[in-house]
């Protein structure tokens, strides 16, 4: 049985978006800015501006163009964090993030501590959760932006952008979530919540890969970082990816909050059978505020690329939150940043599931997963005085 | 990615588990708590049985496997000369890979190096 | 397959009406560039007496829309008084037309000012204006805001292209920041001159180029 | 609409039905992170072919796997080129040598960089486009990083002699960028010979899907990379590597080093057809950029005077025939093209250039009605304009 349990990385693209993304490969291929030399273009256009019509409407946004297409994720938040800083460094030079963001938003910022600006990175509590009061705390007069992640792409937390935006909006600073992971899992409404620049990745829900989402609400001062055309409402330069626009967009439409509630189902039965069947386990992140398709745990006293790596024998693919023992700890800075020892670190696994997973491969995963583990304990030297 | 030997090794490692009254042991943890124990039977300085425990990465788990199915039957002087590059002639180690695999050879040569 | 223009914009477009140059015209009043890829010429016969249009022709070097914008707002002035030829806006023409995407806006409103410019030349030229204001450095700068800058796309003054007015004696004297030997600057002089020489107290335009 | 002629190759090209065929499995069974090599088996044969469309970019233009970096596009390879170049070797000089024709990717790069304190310097064209190699090397101080020309300019179709400029940037031991967005698979390109430490490529310019391209960095260039993030394609271009994309432009290298001959012998034929006819055909009708073998095979840049280009480019769309008039990234704009204005084409004959860039999959049986066509439509647009006296 093969058994795909690494949607968080990304997802199988939905047979109905290839479809949707084919014509404009081979028939309406035209470039959509060349509109007044000819009708092909001008179709591209229509199918563009109709995307970014859908795509803001979904996150609470009112216009068309608070959608700008970048090349992904990574893309979206280099431009929302150093767009939002250099365009906003007469007010102020001081930035603030969280511990536990995505490489995608910490590089940025550092790279921008680097040009003069002052970054706070907020820590997270046992569950990965940041304090709305030491945010509240951190906010300066000088502060231009604060960036939280909405769901976590290792653990799933959730933090509570809703109360977050709030706390930002008083002090008047500008709001960006990284919602790669949570969105569409979860709810998102720009306006109502007072959310300025959101982060998506169409990839990591049944949409293609090399298209990614910024929304910037109408009036954010913000500044291209990367020079060119005049594409995008002159924020991000380069030919628009048509057939992945069309892609992210039917992505959008099909994407059902029914195979939501299934998915979360899945994930129920998951834990609960594992923690029937396998002792000395931990999980990762919070339970109660949690996005739907992530289960991080740690398998005491093995280390997570050996289970993930006997998993794959099996057919299963997961991946661990350390990709190695010793030098390479990037990938664990997040349960780190959770007050998690090395060791526990180490043993951890990322489930992440989809609407195409069956309760059946849940089970075949359960079964597995609790042979692999007692096959890797056996091999090794540490916990044998809590076990024997 | 990985190397056809590792992932044998890996799938089904050799030499498990513990000696009960060993000649040598040697064992060596990392700063993030890998580790890697190794556990001789060592007569005329021949290495007559060899086992080890390991907790570590799949690159940690099969050197510790190959290391022990090398090493029985062999002369501890030669053995000791073994290093990193020695184990190139096995597989390329990939750069990332470095430290697993220096646990696992340095539990190895510790025990060898030690003297009961 | 739908192109951005109307039905009717594309008829206009293929079929222009009162295209042409009227030889013992009137007036005849230019908007645009060339440089920039739009420019309208308009040509009036009117009738001394009762002021009404008797004839009315363009010509264009310019897009779609300019063409049509030019054919429909001719026949919309066509056989009107003067006074209000000079009332009918560009609106008037683009609903007539069935609308107008907005980025063509700035090449379809050519025909509009072509045709309250020529009823301006008009009535200046027959002593048909009341009161005469004094030309002022406000009306300079407004009028040359309808000269383009072809580096830019954008009009002279926006893009920062005049350096100096200078009124004296009726002789208005214009620096423009741009070596006389560049590309551009034998247009802009022309058209400045053009927009400035029929004014009532105007006797001369001298042009200046730095360096 | 009946019959459709696309003769806007330059701004894209329709995707390969091979190219789409190969992309396919790619996104509903082959999908996975090519990211998490070490622990999923799925992601090892993602990898295993992103490997094979790196080698097939790489030898496309004589270079190793290793140093091909895949982009998002055209746009990002320049930006990185020049920005990359500029930053990592700040300590080592602040100047940048480019010329006024650049693709705007480059331009607005090297104005960027201008703004942030390094000193850019333009070598200029003659009438036909053509840079001097001599007036780089005078260019060239101890202060220059970088020079970045482009292989073929994409609106008049000049080919530039980037040879020469690749052999003096080796002699003074500056770093050389080229654009090769409109070249590559049309025309040959070798790193090797050409000297080029840096090159710049975008997939869907020659039958590969949008959202893709690479950017080739010579092994030892000092370089750092544009966009932050998690590490991907060795540490220099982060982001989730868009499998397809890539998959995509493989394919499409691989189909276009194998067909480029081919290709470009047709194109050509066609190209100098089409400038013969038109130019008997209708009076007062120019050829900007050099003709023959110095001009891009598909590229047909025409001035036809008297007439604008947008009612003639909407007239001809009526007719189904789809074309341009200078760069299709610019359009929308009022400003005149910067190529245009920079091989010095006079004021009144700027809005008057009609850009036809022809592709593998035109036909020679139509030529003729392009001819007629596009007479037809100028004889009426001269009618109405006030420039135009038929002499």
């Amino acid at each position: 049985m093969k058994v795909y349990l690494d949607n968080a990385a990304s997802t199988r693209v939905d047979k109905r978006v290839v479809d949707a993304m084919i014509p404009f490969f081979t028939e309406k291929y035209a470039v959509p800015s060349s509109q007044f030399a000819h009708a092909y273009g001008i179709e591209a256009k229509d199918a563009v501006d109709g995307a970014r019509t859908l795509i803001s409407k979904k996150l609470g946004g009112k216009f068309p163009e608070e959608i700008i297409f970048t090349s992904g994720g990574t893309e979206s938040n280099n431009l929302a964090a150093i767009g939002v800083a250099f365009a906003n460094a007469e007010k102020g030079k001081h930035l603030i993030t969280m511990q536990t963001e995505h490489n995608s938003v910490l590089n940025p910022f550092k790279r921008l501590e680097k040009e003069g600006f002052e970054v706070t990175y907020l820590p997270v509590d046992k569950d990965g959760i940041v304090n709305i009061d030491t945010l509240r705390k951190s906010i300066r007069d000088d502060t231009t932006l604060v960036s939280i992640q909405y769901g976590n792409h290792e653990t799933g937390t959730v933090q509570n952008i809703k109360d977050i935006a709030k706390v930002v909006k008083e002090k008047g600073a500008l709001f960006h979530t990284d919602a790669a992971i949570a969105w569409p899992y979860l709810p998102i409404d720009a306006y109502k919540w007072g959310i300025d620049l959101i982060t998506l990745s169409p990839h990591k829900f049944h949409g293609p890969k090399g298209i990614g989402i910024l929304f910037v609400k109408k009036g954010t001062k913000i500044e291209k970082i990367m020079n060119g055309g005049y594409n995008e409402f002159n924020l991000r330069p380069g030919t628009e990816n048509v057939p992945a626009i069309i892609g992210a967009k039917k992505a959008i439409e099909i994407f059902s909050q029914k195979d939501v509630a299934y998915i979360a189902s899945l994930k129920k039965r998951l834990l609960n059978d594992i923690k029937t069947n396998i002792k000395d386990i931990e999980i990762n992140g919070s339970m109660e505020h949690s996005s739907p398709h992530i289960l991080n745990l740690t398998f005491k006293y093995v280390e997570g690329e050996a289970v993930s790596l006997r998993l794959d024998f099996e057919g299963i693919a997961v991946i661990t939150g350390s990709a190695c023992y010793s030098r390479n700890l990037q990938a664990s800075y997040i349960l780190m940043a959770m007050g998690r020892e090395h060791e526990q670190a180490h043993g951890s696994i990322r489930f992440s599931l989809s609407k195409y997973n069956t309760e059946e491969e849940i089970d075949y995963t359960v079964q597995k997963t609790e042979e692999v583990i007692k096959s890797l304990r056996e091999l090794s030297p540490l916990g044998k005085e809590d076990r024997e | 990615m990985y190397p056809k030997i590792i992932k044998e090794h890996f799938a089904d490692p050799k030499n498990v588990g513990k000696i009960k009254n060993p000649t040598n042991i040697g064992s060596f943890t990392t700063p993030t708590g890998a580790k890697a124990i190794f556990y001789f039977l060592i007569e005329n300085n021949v290495v007559k049985d060899i086992k080890y425990q390991i907790a570590g990465c799949p690159f940690a788990i099969a050197v510790c496997s190959i290391l022990s199915e090398y090493a029985k039957g062999k002369s501890i002087d030669g053995l000791k000369k073994i290093t990193m590059s020695s184990l190139e002639q096995f597989f390329k180690i990939p750069q990332e890979k470095e430290d697993c695999i220096n646990m696992s050879l340095n539990a190895f040569l510790n025990g060898l190096e030690m003297t009961k | 397959m739908p192109v951005p223009y109307t039905k009717l914009v594309i008829e206009h477009f293929k079929h222009p009406h009162n295209v042409g140059e009227i030889k013992n015209a009137d007036v005849k009043a230019t908007e645009g560039s060339p440089a920039c890829g739009d420019m309208l010429t308009l040509y009036l016969k009117v009738d001394p007496k009762t002021r009404e249009i008797k004839d009315i022709k363009f010509q264009s070097f310019g897009c779609a829309s300019n063409i049509a914008t030019g054919s429909i707002i001719t026949d919309i002035a066509k056989g009107k008084k003067i006074e209000d030829a000079a009332k009918i806006t560009w609106k008037d023409a683009a609903d007539a037309l069935g609308g107008l995407p907005p980025v063509k806006v700035h090449c379809s409103v050519l025909a509009a000012d072509a045709l309250h410019s020529a009823v301006e030349i008009y009535m200046e030229k027959n002593g048909l204006i009341k009161e005469h204001k004094p030309t002022t450095k406000e009306i300079i700068m407004a009028k040359l805001k309808h000269v383009m800058n072809p580096l830019t796309g954008i009009d002279i003054v926006k893009s920062s292209l005049i350096k100096d007015i200078l009124i004296k004696d009726g002789i208005i004297t214009i620096t423009v920041d741009l070596p006389e030997d560049h590309q551009f600057a034998g247009n802009i002089k022309e058209e400045i001159i053009e927009r400035l020489e029929y004014l009532w107290d105007v006797k001369k335009v001298k042009v200046n180029f730095s360096e | 609409m009946g019959k459709i002629i696309y003769l806007e190759h330059a701004a894209t090209t329709p995707v390969d039905e091979r190219v789409v065929r190969k992309m396919e499995p790619y996104f509903t069974e082959l999908f996975a992170n090519p990211a998490t090599k070490w622990t999923s088996s799925i992601s090892k044969k993602v990898n295993e072919a992103i490997e094979e469309a790196r080698k097939n970019v790489a030898s496309l233009i004589n270079a190793s796997p290793e140093e091909i970096i895949f982009t998002s596009g055209g746009t990002e390879s320049d930006n990185t080129a020049l920005k990359g170049i500029a930053f990592a070797n700040k300590d080592k000089g602040n100047e940048i040598i480019t010329t006024p024709i650049e693709h705007n990717a480059v331009l607005k790069s090297a104005e960027r960089l201008h703004e942030l304190g390094f000193v850019v310097k333009y070598a200029s064209v003659d009438s036909k486009g053509f840079v001097d190699p001599d007036e780089i090397r005078k260019l060239i101080t101890e202060k220059t990083l970088l020079v970045s020309v482009m292989h073929a300019n994409n609106e008049i179709g000049t080919i530039e002699p980037i040879e020469e400029i690749g052999k003096i940037c080796k002699e003074k031991g500056v770093y050389f960028h080229t654009d090769t967005v409109q070249t590559a698979a049309h025309i040959p390109i070798n790193v090797e010979k050409m000297n080029i430490d840096l090159l710049s490529i975008s997939s869907h310019k020659f039958y590969g899907p949008k959202g893709v391209g690479a950017l080739y960095v010579r092994n030892g260039t000092k370089i750092i990379p544009y966009m932050d993030g998690g590490g991907h394609e060795s540490g220099f271009r982060s982001g989730t590597l868009n499998t397809t994309g890539i998959i995509g432009l493989g394919e499409a290298s691989r189909i276009g080093k194998e067909e480029q001959g081919k290709r470009e012998s047709y194109i050509k034929e066609l190209r100098d057809t089409l400038i013969q006819k038109v130019m008997e055909e209708i009076p007062a009708v120019y050829l900007n950029g050099p003709g023959d073998n110095k001009r891009l095979p598909g590229n047909v840049s025409l001035i036809i005077q008297g007439i604008i280009n947008e009612p003639l480019l909407v007239a001809l769309n009526e007719r189904g025939i789809i074309a341009g008039g200078g760069s299709a990234c610019s359009a929308g704009k009022k400003k005149p093209s910067h190529v245009l204005t920079s091989i010095g084409v006079a004021a009144g004959d700027l809005s008057s250039v009609i850009r036809m860039t022809l592709g593998k999959d035109n036909k020679k049986e139509d030529i003729d009605f392009i001819v007629e066509s596009i007479k037809e439509i100028t004889k009426g647009l001269r009618n109405l304009s006030p420039f135009w006296e038929e002499k």
